[in-house]
């Protein structure tokens, strides 16, 4: 099963480096401000120097998982400590290895308890880019769990007026889903062998024996198949993650009261995790409750339909916002229903759909909260309403700004085209009518942005903002790297997909997809 | 790979479509610098130049060398063309000569598109985009007669208005930025044309958009610009979302984007050897039109086609020469253009549909024409109504017409926006009641707008008249022998004639005959300078003289010959395929005489109106006040659209009212009040009802929770007490359980 | 069996009375001498139990032990009764409440 | 008579005996100290315990599950929980040290009543006799309701001892009499041949029970009050939040952690024996899960609203009881241990070849384990923070977190364990937990505790909240000298890093805990 | 055991017993509690347990009974009053369901307790008992391990009683 053990332990230095930071952090004195935010942003740098090398490493025509690490963790009960990538997961590493390089340095006017933020954000780091490696189910857990403390403080500490409903909000929900998962996980751990020895978390394992039907004849729990109860739990927590209608609510909460560089972290990547764990687990060890063998069942359409909703409703009550970031965080819902659609889609325009949506969303709305972030440090305020004319005050900013949106709202030529589209393309095939339901959100995502650059960027010059400093060097350096790849993997999405394509194939395999 | 390979016309494309982009990132990254801020004309001049170079050189190549190489040829080989041998010299290709609309591919005997066609992806010339392994999508460049022509057109416009722009846009604090969108937009364009696949082909589209939303929104600092700018993208956007369904629509149908492979797709499905997946349990034949009314969205939101047109009126309020280029002679073009490239798999259906809306266009946007006082806002309901010839002729079968009148139109109707612009440039306003007698000061305007409005009315011997008239044939010979309702397309483009000249002489009459209505504004008056005038000279030398036609410059062919039509495979699927009889020379004089007593009926109007004032307009007016009201208000479209979304009562008490003071915003408005009411809706329902759920349980549990710690009442014999019942209780549990 | 149940019926009579007494005697004293009640009754239980399954001596050893754990209880017992008498000048179980939501 | 057979056993008794021992030196310490010097007595019996705890660890290995002395079983469960009783015992004996309010007089009193009321939790849970189980039991109870009213000035310590006490004598009663009645059906003191008793009198397979089993059932309700009572179960819990609000921090720690843990290795030790190969009481099972749900349910919403931290933690004590419970229900139901649900039905043979996976009872021994690092932690940072600055309730620790980020910063460690969450012990042992449950088919009880833990967050994150969210100037005035901050944040740092080390190297905790048979 | 002791010694304990939950006055309660005791005393012998008889006049008439007397004194006077009719009421409660429960119990006992089907004689106990309490596998530990309990309770019920050093 693994065959290879990457002798550089690639993927553990990924993970696990911030860890060290987070020593070296601990034992640095307080007062040291300048000291910590250096600390922080090397021991970001190296994850992500790391990550680049992962990407160089990684033989892109491989199906399958690569660079593993793997060893007995508890022997008891079969727990290893897996981690490998596959052309679904590397992406995304990279992609937080980015972002969270990056929010050290939009961070760096941090005050408030310098310490306790930069410690708790590479803490957040081990947890995030722990999900994406993981193979093994209980680690996978873990990692999944590490990331809520990080977050509550980060929210509750470092957020807004009110970032402690915010941030209990956060961690509830986000609980809320993983102690169903942690039930699924024991309920399949439980399931997947005989015998204690037989019993196995490894994610390729599960898959492999879920594929063969092994959850197919589990009983029947209060009237519902035990593979459909497992399907439902992990579903819920992934969902609230993603986060799906009716599970989003913490979603504008807590990106409208984290601090900026929270929030990119938050729709870049947290976001992300909800999708990765649908193909990761969902999808793939229970194909059978999603494909019938010749169609989608009534799970994958409710999934699409949920994603339906999702674009719809999402940009429908972003369109209601007057706050900017808020409008910004029901957009991501918006988007993530684009997700949910490929994903229900099955085959490999969907999926492929899906999973750049997934990177190309982690880049735009990562862009999209810097620049809101921008604007709130000059301004102190975020009303539509009260901004005005903010393209002549500040060109520069204007610019991103509208290159963010622009790719954000789907423009073909930039990188949110790709997912969208392909996403569309996928979920056409099996359910027409809930895309045609979708291409509303389509044009109300646009409505709602235009009417933002009209408001804040157009309209007659306002003298209070006339002082207004046009984009630091700071800001440029975190801002800079987002817009190129919003351009670049605009015209080049061959760049992900080709790398995603071998994986992405193996998964539409199971849903009767011929590659 | 011989992409590269001399005698191809592949450096060429690529040069074309990739210059403006480098001088679009030129412009933009040396925003800062000194020479960009002054001199950012001079990097795009070269590109466009340099386009324009390009483009004519591949015309050349591939249109007038070609067909002389190959005049005889027709119709006898086809298909060959894409198995191009390695030299891909242009020899091996072969080529349909256009003998009437469907003929080539009949005579043949055979479904391929006979006409000439070159495309990169024979020579290993591709992109590859994305691969997902069920869609591969390779961004090639595919080159025919139309898309030659085209790059022509476009580039050679799109020159013209970059020169003129150095001196229109002088001194503006965005100067270099508006070059950039300027080429941002000339590769947009150039790419939407090039592209051989139609999802990429929807990507330029969407790109080209978004360029004309941020021209129109130029002078964002107005209150105008930023409202018409966000209507035209949200019209286009709904639009375009018909567009993108039908393209998903197509690649269920077809499994590609790709659009030689529909092609022979469709071919295969036209032979019957192969069936269309069905959808909803549709035959081949609603699907097909389905798709095709669903691609056709798009053309009808860019292409300002009503009852998406109210954009386009709006538009105007960007920069003069960019509506002189997007909103006249080419973006709006595109949907005629893109119409055009996907002919062949419109149902006969399809095509009904697409002659209607063009109808009513036409119609329409004339009349409110006629009473327009904006200068500008005249030429756009006149582009709006041109464009719905174009469609008419489309979609009665008149597809070279149609395409010609393309071309046609976009010179003419550049040299009216250049030339309006000349004037506004001139008097600093756009209401013609504010101007008059400028005839004197501004003889170079006066005379190529005067030949330009010849040409766009149709008069006999300037360019406009010969698309014109074959559209009118092609509608009449589509109407003949059907019912009459099919025949009133026909009517209308003959009638639209006499309109159009009305609306026309009435613009020219304001704005440079009779006396100067403001004096103080006469007096500033002064003819442009060369930048300006040059290009107004060179427009209306090719309105004069429209391409050539009728000489057969191209390879011993009539430039309308060069557009044939490819063979109508969906028609053919459907069984469908009529055979419309050919215009006769007898048909085209009938044509061209009855269009010469609309045009005299139209000009005796205009004199007796005008000139002689018996009775004046005013008269007019008052003889049809209640028609008039409706036109000068645009036929309540854009009120429509706010009071049918709004309900706000009685629509038309109302619209009279609020008419002057908001018309610009109202369709805007009125969808967006709607999509605002829905948004506020779904928050409203967001907080109270999913939030309100959770908080619900939230106080629920907060609730239990009070009342629980009721029963700890720090009374210690409470607690015995319940001790003991609890023990009761779990007892009868298991007395329960027993 | 030779009155056993008389035995368990006058133990059980007992364990209901004591708590009774418990529950329902607000004086501390009572209140423990329902205690008693109780311990005596499970005593009693106890050796009627091994004098019935043939004379056996374990369900007299926890006869014992109860009565010495009763008495090891009792004084406690009356130490914080000492305690309660002090801080509350009474020894009624329904005055301490000062712990309680 | 044999004497070597005597040696013997108490060769292996050598941890009660020095504790015992230790309990008469501290009182004979406060003697010799005439009430000077308090905290001599304090290291005294800390050495004591140390000493004990080495003593039970050296012969851990060795406990091979012989009988000794008639009633006892020395076995690696006991050894287990000895251990866990030990080593809490030392913790609550440090944490009392550095106790402001146990500083005068009374000291020696108090050591040797905590160390013999430790004794009584050291036989509780290695006897399989139900008259030692009684009377280690009631030497636990009636030692700790003296300690509840240690603070002779404070009128709520003596009301939380006689509440105690009066609760105590009622559901101790209660179990007796429930004994006695076991002791009718089983006619036998033996744990062993009670619990075949019970299952067979409560098998309730199919057609429910007979008037024999309804007898039994109403015994092991009795017994049940007891047990409920000891562990705060609902509906036996109502003297717990009171006790511990009163009662001197130390003894609540003491309570809350050493008694629990300890009653319930007790219950493991009455219930162990009722599963019997795939043989269980499934209306057993019910009514304990019914409990439990109740239990966690009620201490997680009660504990919604606390203000005052000892009583937040008196309910999610309640609440964790209930937890553990769930873990007892999974022990007695029916079933295979790690049996899959439901396997028997279908393919894969899942029936046939068992190996033993975690049985409920291991589970349990686990969580205890998890629950007495965490507790004592929270614990140790309740009196850390109520001893510098006076902070008792849950807005006055408002802002504390940035004044002592370390010992705040491990109580969010120690909230996050007790919610559950990973990388911590905490985490580990629901997972622990939910194993059994779900394998013996208890679906809606895991669903329930899972549900619960979601609730709990609320309560304990109020906590965190109040420590880090609020801002600084809500702060208490400056610290208080003297108040062993340093040496209680020690201990604490210590536990945390005890609670992440087992939440993550969970490999040889693992096996130990499947070595223990139970 | 004939029958006469049987139901002297029973009609004493539940005499005594039902007058110690009823009694409104303290005193007349505790010494109905030592009629019960007595009378619990007296059934044990009945049962032949001798030995255990002795322990129960001595420790509970001898030394409870005492204490509780002690307890007494403390109390004023007119608190110790209660009227019976405020008791019935949630006595009943309390009581009728335990009553039921014990009922319950005794139904199963009857089916499911086994007695041998001859019962000896009882046998004195009294040098069992002492053998038994030194003796390794039978009751030693508990023997030891009721002296600590004793020894707490001793300490503890000395340290709540004793009088503060300091005031």
């Amino acid at each position: 099963m693994i065959s290879t053990i990457d002798s550089t332990h690639l993927l553990t230095w990924i993970t696990l480096s911030p860890l060290l930071g987070v020593l070296a952090i601990l034992f640095t004195p307080r007062d040291k401000a300048d000291v910590i935010k250096t600390l922080a942003a090397a021991f970001t740098g190296i994850p992500l120097v790391l990550a680049v090398w992962m990407y160089v490493k990684f033989d892109q025509s491989l199906p399958g998982y690569q660079l593993f690490d793997d060893f007995a963790w508890v022997e008891a009960f079969n727990i290893r400590y897996t981690v490998g990538v596959d052309g679904l997961s590397s992406p995304l590493v990279l992609l937080t290895s980015i972002l969270m390089f990056f929010a050290v340095f939009s961070s760096w006017n941090t005050e408030k308890g310098v310490k306790g933020y930069f410690m708790l954000l590479l803490l957040l780091e081990v947890g995030v880019n722990g999900v994406f490696v993981s193979l093994d189910f209980f680690l996978f857990y873990v990692y999944w769990e590490l990331m809520l403390l990080p977050m509550y403080f980060l929210i509750g500490i470092w957020g807004g007026p009110r970032r402690e409903y915010a941030a209990i909000k956060f961690f509830l929900y986000t609980l809320a889903g993983s102690v169903l998962m942690l039930v699924a996980m024991i309920a399949m751990y439980l399931h997947s062998g005989a015998t204690a020895a037989e019993r196995t978390f490894s994610l390729i394992t599960l898959a492999q024996r879920g594929q063969d039907g092994l959850f197919a004849n589990g009983p029947m729990l209060f009237g519902m198949e035990f593979r459909h109860w497992l399907f439902l739990f992990l579903f819920i927590g992934f969902a609230i993650k993603i986060p799906v209608f009716p599970f989003h609510t913490w979603l504008p909460d807590a990106h409208v009261e984290a601090p900026t560089a929270i929030s990119v972290v938050l729709a870049g990547i947290l976001l992300k995790l909800g999708g990765y764990g649908l193909m990761r687990m969902n999808m793939s060890i229970f194909p059978d409750v999603m494909w019938d063998g010749s169609g989608p069942t009534a799970w994958a359409t409710g999934i699409a339909f949920l994603g339906m909703v999702n674009c719809v409703y999402g940009a429908f009550v972003a369109m209601a916002q007057t706050d900017m970031k808020k409008l910004v965080a029901y957009s991501s819902v918006a988007h993530m229903g684009f997700v949910l659609l490929g994903l229900a889609a099955m085959n490999q325009n969907g999926i492929a759909g899906a999973n750049l949506q997934l990177f190309n969303h982690g880049t735009s709305s990562a862009m999209l909260f810097l620049l809101v972030g921008v604007i709130y440090d000059r301004a102190h305020h975020r009303e539509i309403a009260r901004f005005g004319g903010l393209a002549s005050h500040l060109p520069m900013y204007a610019s991103l700004a509208f290159l963010g949106i622009f790719t954000s709202l789907g423009l073909p030529g930039l990188a949110g085209f790709w997912g969208e589209a392909l996403s569309l393309i996928g979920a056409y095939q099996h359910f027409p009518k809930i895309v045609l339901a979708s291409t509303i959100g389509l044009i109300v995502t646009a409505a709602f942005f235009l009417m933002m650059i009209r408001k804040v960027f157009f309209g007659p010059k306002k003298e209070i903002y006339a002082g207004y400093p046009d984009l630091t060097l700071r800001e440029w350096a975190c801002l800079t790297p987002f817009g190129v790849l919003c351009i670049l993997l605009g015209v080049a999405p061959f760049l992900l997909s080709d790398w995603m394509k071998p994986s992405i194939d193996a998964l539409a395999s199971l849903f009767g997809v011929k590659s | 790979m011989d992409f590269f390979d001399d005698g191809t016309p592949g450096w060429y494309a690529l040069a074309i479509l990739l210059l403006p982009l480098a001088g679009f990132c030129f412009n933009a990254f040396t925003y800062r610098t000194e020479f960009t801020r002054k001199r950012g004309h001079i990097v795009p001049l070269l590109t466009i130049g340099t386009a324009l170079f390009c483009a004519l050189s591949i015309f050349k190549h591939s249109v007038i060398d070609y067909d002389a190489d190959h005049a005889g040829g027709h119709g006898t080989h086809a298909a060959a063309a894409h198995g191009a041998p390695a030299d891909g010299s242009a020899d091996e290709h072969a080529s349909g000569g256009a003998d009437g609309e469907h003929g080539a591919a009949r005579a043949a005997g055979s479904l391929a598109d006979p006409r000439w066609r070159w495309s990169s992806k024979d020579h290993g010339g591709s992109y590859r985009l994305i691969d997902t392994g069920a869609l591969r999508l390779d961004a090639g460049i595919a080159i025919d007669h139309l898309t030659a022509t085209m790059l022509v057109v476009v580039t050679l416009v799109a020159f013209l208005v970059h020169l003129y722009s150095t001196s229109y846009m002088h001194g503006d604090k965005r100067y270099s930025r508006f070059f950039a969108f300027l080429q941002l937009f000339s590769f947009s364009m150039l790419g939407l044309i090039l592209t051989d696949n139609l999802l990429l082909l929807f990507c330029f589209w969407e790109l080209v958009g978004l360029c004309s939303y941020f021209l129109i929104g130029f002078w964002f600092e107005n209150e105008d610009p930023p409202k018409a700018s966000m209507k035209a993208f949200m019209t286009n956007r709904f639009g375009d979302a018909g567009f993108l369904v039908g393209i998903l629509l197509v690649y269920r149908m077809f499994g590609t984007t790709d659009l030689s492979e529909i092609y022979s797709k469709m071919q295969a499905v036209a032979e019957g050897s192969a069936a269309v997946p069905s959808l909803f349990g549709w035959e081949t034949g609603t699907l097909l039109t389905v798709a095709g009314l669903c691609l056709f969205m798009g053309p009808m939101a860019k292409s300002a086609q009503v009852p998406m047109h109210i954009w386009l009126p709006d538009a105007m309020a960007g920069p003069t020469p960019v509506s002189a280029l997007i909103h006249a002679a080419t973006m709006v073009a595109a949907g005629v253009y893109m119409v055009g490239r996907i002919y062949f798999f419109f149902t006969p259906d399809c095509l009904a549909f697409i002659a209607g809306i063009g109808t009513v266009t036409a119609l329409l946007a004339a009349t409110i024409g006629l009473v327009h006082n904006n200068i500008k806002k005249v030429l756009a309901y006149s582009t709006c109504s041109q464009l719905g010839y174009m469609m008419l002729s489309l979609g009665v079968g008149g597809y070279s017409a149609g395409l010609f009148h393309l071309y046609t139109h976009a010179f003419f109707k550049a040299c009216l926006f250049l030339g309006a612009g000349s004037v506004i440039h001139s008097v600093h306003t756009e209401d013609m009641r504010e101007m008059g007698g400028l005839k004197e000061k501004m003889p170079v305007t006066y005379r190529t707008m005067l030949i330009a409005t010849l040409a766009l009315a149709g008069v006999p011997f300037f360019s406009g008249a010969f698309s014109k008239e074959m559209i009118v044939e092609h509608a009449l010979v589509w109407g003949f022998g059907a019912n009459v309702a099919k025949l009133l397309p026909a009517l209308i483009a003959i009638g639209g004639g006499g309109l159009t000249f009305f609306y026309m002489m009435r613009l020219i009459n304001l704005t440079f005959f009779g006396q100067p209505r403001d004096h103080h504004k006469f007096d500033h008056a002064h003819e442009s300078p060369p930048a300006m005038t040059i290009p107004l000279l060179v427009l209306a030398f090719l309105s004069l003289f429209s391409v050539g036609w009728p000489i057969p410059l191209f390879g011993g062919k009539k430039l309308p010959e060069l557009l044939a039509p490819p063979p109508a495979l969906a028609s053919i699927a459907l069984g469908h395929d009529e055979h419309h009889g050919h215009a006769g020379f007898a048909l085209a004089f009938a044509v061209l005489v009855i269009s010469c007593a609309v045009l005299w009926v139209g000009y005796v109007l205009y004199k007796r109106t005008y000139k002689e004032r018996r009775p004046g307009p005013e008269v007019w007016v008052a003889r049809f006040g209640g028609l008039y009201t409706t036109v000068t208000n645009l036929y309540y479209f854009d009120e429509f659209y706010r009071a049918t979304v709004v309900r706000l009562g009685n629509a038309t008490a109302r619209v009279l009212a609020i008419v002057d003071s908001k018309v610009l915003d109202a369709a805007v408005n009125g969808v967006g009040a709607v999509g605002q009411l829905v948004g506020k809706a779904f928050a409203l329902f967001d907080r109270l009802v999913v939030d309100g759920l959770v908080n619900l349980w939230w106080h629920l549990s907060h609730a239990i929770s009070k009342k629980l710690r009721r029963i700890q009442t720090g009374n210690l014999q409470d607690y015995l007490a319940f001790a003991v019942g609890g023990m009761a209780l779990v007892t009868l549990l298991f007395l329960f359980l027993a | 069996m030779d009155h056993l149940a008389g035995y368990v019926f006058i133990g059980a009579a007992m364990f209901v009375l004591g708590v009774f007494t418990m529950v329902t005697r607000r004086n501390a004293i009572y209140v423990l001498m329902g205690a008693e009640l109780i311990l005596n009754a499970a005593a009693l239980n106890f050796v009627a139990f091994a004098r019935h399954l043939g004379n056996r001596l374990d369900g007299q050893m926890f006869a014992i032990f109860i009565v010495i754990l009763a008495a090891a209880e009792a004084a406690v017992a009356l130490g914080i009764v000492l305690q309660i008498h002090h801080h509350f000048p009474s020894i009624d179980v329904s005055k301490p409440d000062r712990l309680g939501d | 008579m044999n004497l070597k057979d005597y040696v013997q056993d108490l060769s292996r008794l050598w941890p009660e005996i020095i504790l015992s021992v230790t309990a008469l030196l501290a009182l004979v310490c406060d003697l010799l100290m005439k009430g000077k010097e308090t905290r001599v007595t304090g290291w005294v019996t800390a050495i004591g315990v140390l000493f004990t705890l080495g003593w039970v660890c050296r012969d851990f290995g060795d406990a091979d599950g012989t009988r000794m002395f008639g009633m006892m079983v020395n076995d690696r469960f006991a050894m287990f929980f000895k251990l866990l009783i030990t080593s809490g015992l030392l913790v609550v004996t440090l944490l009392s040290l550095f106790f402001r309010g146990l500083q005068k007089d009374g000291v020696g009193e108090y050591y040797s009543i905590l160390v013999i009321a430790a004794v009584g939790a050291c036989f509780m849970v290695s006897t399989d006799n139900l008259l030692l189980l009684f009377l280690a039991l009631e030497t636990l109870s009636i030692s700790s309701y003296a300690l509840a009213g240690f603070l002779k000035r404070d009128l709520r310590s003596a009301e939380a001892s006689m509440k105690y006490l009066v609760f105590g004598a009622l559901s101790s009663g209660a179990m007796v009499y429930g004994f006695s009645l076991l002791y009718g059906f089983a006619g036998s003191l033996e744990l062993p041949q009670i619990a075949a008793t019970v299952r067979t009198l409560l098998h309730g397979s199919g057609h429910g029970l007979d008037a024999a089993g309804i007898g039994c059932a109403v015994a092991v309700v009795l017994s049940l009050a007891g047990f409920g009572y000891k562990v705060a179960a609902f509906p036996f819990h109502f003297w717990s939040p009171d006790v511990y609000e009163g009662a001197p921090t130390p003894v609540t720690t003491f309570l809350a952690v050493v008694s629990k843990v300890a009653s319930f290795g007790m219950i493991l030790r009455f219930f162990g024996g009722i599963p019997h190969g795939a043989e269980g009481s499934a209306p057993l099972a019910t009514v304990i899960a019914a409990i439990a749900v109740c239990s966690m349910t009620f201490g997680n919403l009660a504990a919604m609203l606390q203000e005052n931290t000892k009583r937040l933690l008196a309910y999610s004590s309640i609440a964790h009881s209930g937890y553990l419970l769930a873990g007892v229900a999974a022990l007695v139901a029916p079933g295979a241990a790690g049996a899959v649900a439901g396997g028997d039905a279908h393919g894969h043979g899942v029936a046939a070849a068992l190996s033993a996976g975690l049985s409920g009872g291991q589970a349990v021994t686990f969580y205890a384990a998890a629950y007495l690092l965490m507790n004592l932690g929270a614990f140790a940072v309740v009196i850390y923070l109520s001893n510098r600055f006076g902070a008792e309730t849950v807005s006055g620790l408002a802002g504390l977190g940035w004044k002592a980020p370390i010992a705040c910063g491990t109580l969010v460690l120690f909230l996050l364990s007790l919610t559950g969450i990973p990388p911590t012990v905490g985490f580990v042992g629901k997972w622990y937990l939910l194993q059994p449950i779900w394998s013996k088919g208890l679906h809606w009880l895991a669903v329930a505790l899972v549900l619960n833990s979601i609730v709990s967050l609320f309560y304990y994150f109020r906590l965190a909240r109040s420590l880090f969210l609020k801002g600084e100037a809500e702060a208490l005035a400056s610290p208080r000298k003297n108040a062993f901050g340093a040496e209680i944040a020690t201990i604490a740092v210590a536990l945390a890093v005890g609670t992440v080390w087992f939440g993550v190297s969970l490999s040889w905790l693992a096996d130990l805990v499947l070595s223990i048979r139970i | 055991m004939d029958s006469f002791s049987f139901w002297f010694f029973g009609g004493c304990a539940l005499v005594g017993a039902t007058l110690v939950a009823l009694m409104p006055r303290l005193v007349h309660s505790a010494f109905s509690l030592v009629l019960a005791l007595i009378g619990v005393a007296g059934l044990y012998w009945g049962l032949g347990a001798d030995f255990l008889g002795g322990v129960q006049l001595l420790v509970y008439v001898g030394g409870i009974t005492i204490l509780f007397i002690y307890g007494i004194m403390l109390t004023p006077r007119d608190a110790t009053r209660t009227k019976l009719t405020a008791l019935l009421f949630p006595g009943l409660i309390a009581v009728v369901p335990v009553a039921v429960m014990l009922h319950l119990a005794w139904q199963g006992l009857a089916v499911a307790f086994h007695a041998p089907a001859e019962l000896a004689e009882p046998q004195p106990t009294v040098d069992a008992i002492g053998r038994a309490f030194l003796t390794r596998d039978q009751y030693l530990i508990p023997f030891e391990l009721a002296s600590l309990v004793l020894l707490a309770a001793l300490v503890g019920a000395v340290f709540l009683a004793r009088r503060r050093k300091e005031s």
